[in-house]
């Protein structure tokens, strides 16, 4: 339960932070549609920003075993 | 259940009322460009898009997502890991 | 009472985003005292910071609504 | 009474502290172009100007805010629905 | 002790998933300049780099601030008063 | 014991904002290692984030005494 909650919590955060940044590099001035090429623009900003995050994550990770094999 | 509701309806203002302070900030930065004597009509329409666009670009991400995991179910493991 | 501690928490927030906005449109560098056209910027940058607010908050309000007539 | 006087001493320096890193990081965008190595005086006078000028806008924001609330009374009821 | 176990793995993976999304976003900034079809390996390095340097950073500071601190002492005054 | 966890909580978060200035003042593209200039450049960086805090929590307390002493 505390598991699937923190995991929910993850992904809100996720999709908070993804949105922001999206909607910043992606809607120029917001017109009265989310026409077809910001659409376009969101999906690729959103594939870019997980793999972004899953970079991160597994760069963070191995670090993190590095230091403590030093030890 | 009285009390239940109300605090269950207080929470979703503040959800609102969050959402908007996050919103106004996001929509000052894309449609005000110097404070004027007057809000006008071009920047106000400015606004209201803004807020629209804001909400389809989140659902838009919130349904791509879901389609994903349901294809994929990848990101669902490398969250609860 | 539940009702006054989240409408002052809100009016706290909006005072603070609004504070932090005005602040960095209205003053260059920081001279030794508020000066006449500085106040004149920060009246006119919290009408319309004020402004947006409602008119955000209203946007929200009516796509809520049409929403939820759609279901 | 003691333990009361204690908490409340302690959460009003914690709400000092808070505002000194915002107004440390606010300041820090307006006032240090390159950071070099000294704190040269011209930097200095631009730090305390800074604070004194964010709290003056802070001050100023608030008394103009409770002014139009007692004419207009308007926002609140905004702020509540 | 089963159930402090678990918080505490719980609690490390909750700070480790908050500085990744932390990281995620100062990295953004720095190695995406327009999202394409795919994470060129280029900006893949760019990310790789910019999570060790970040942590370089963070201990550089970290270790310099506790040499500064045993020879002076002087900033824990400043921030327990 | 409060005034320790208070103290420590105050210390995370100066040096969480001062590591996020540094490193956006410092580093430009990420490369394979921190090299001397960057090292040197995050030492200064912090030296002067720690004059401002100080200088800015002065500043602060002086201006609370001022007000203080008109009432």
């Amino acid at each position: 339960q505390v598991k699937v909650q923190i995991a929910v919590a993850n992904a809100q955060e996720l999709l908070q932070r993804m949105t922001d940044k999206c909607f910043k590099k992606c809607i120029g001035k917001p017109g009265s549609s989310l026409d077809n090429s910001e659409q376009k623009c969101i999906a690729m900003c959103m594939d870019r920003y997980m793999d972004a995050w899953n970079t991160v994550s597994r760069a963070y990770n191995s670090r993190l075993q590095r230091e403590r094999a030093r030890i | 259940p009285q009390l239940q509701h109300f605090i269950e309806i207080e929470s979703q203002k503040q959800r609102f009322q969050q959402l908007v302070h996050q919103m106004t900030e996001v929509c000052w930065e894309k449609c005000m460009d110097k404070p004027g004597p007057k809000l006008d009509s071009r920047t106000e329409v400015c606004f209201v898009n803004c807020v629209e666009r804001f909400i389809d670009t989140s659902q838009f991400i919130l349904n791509r997502l879901e389609q994903t995991q349901r294809s994929r179910g990848s990101f669902s493991e490398t969250m609860s890991d």
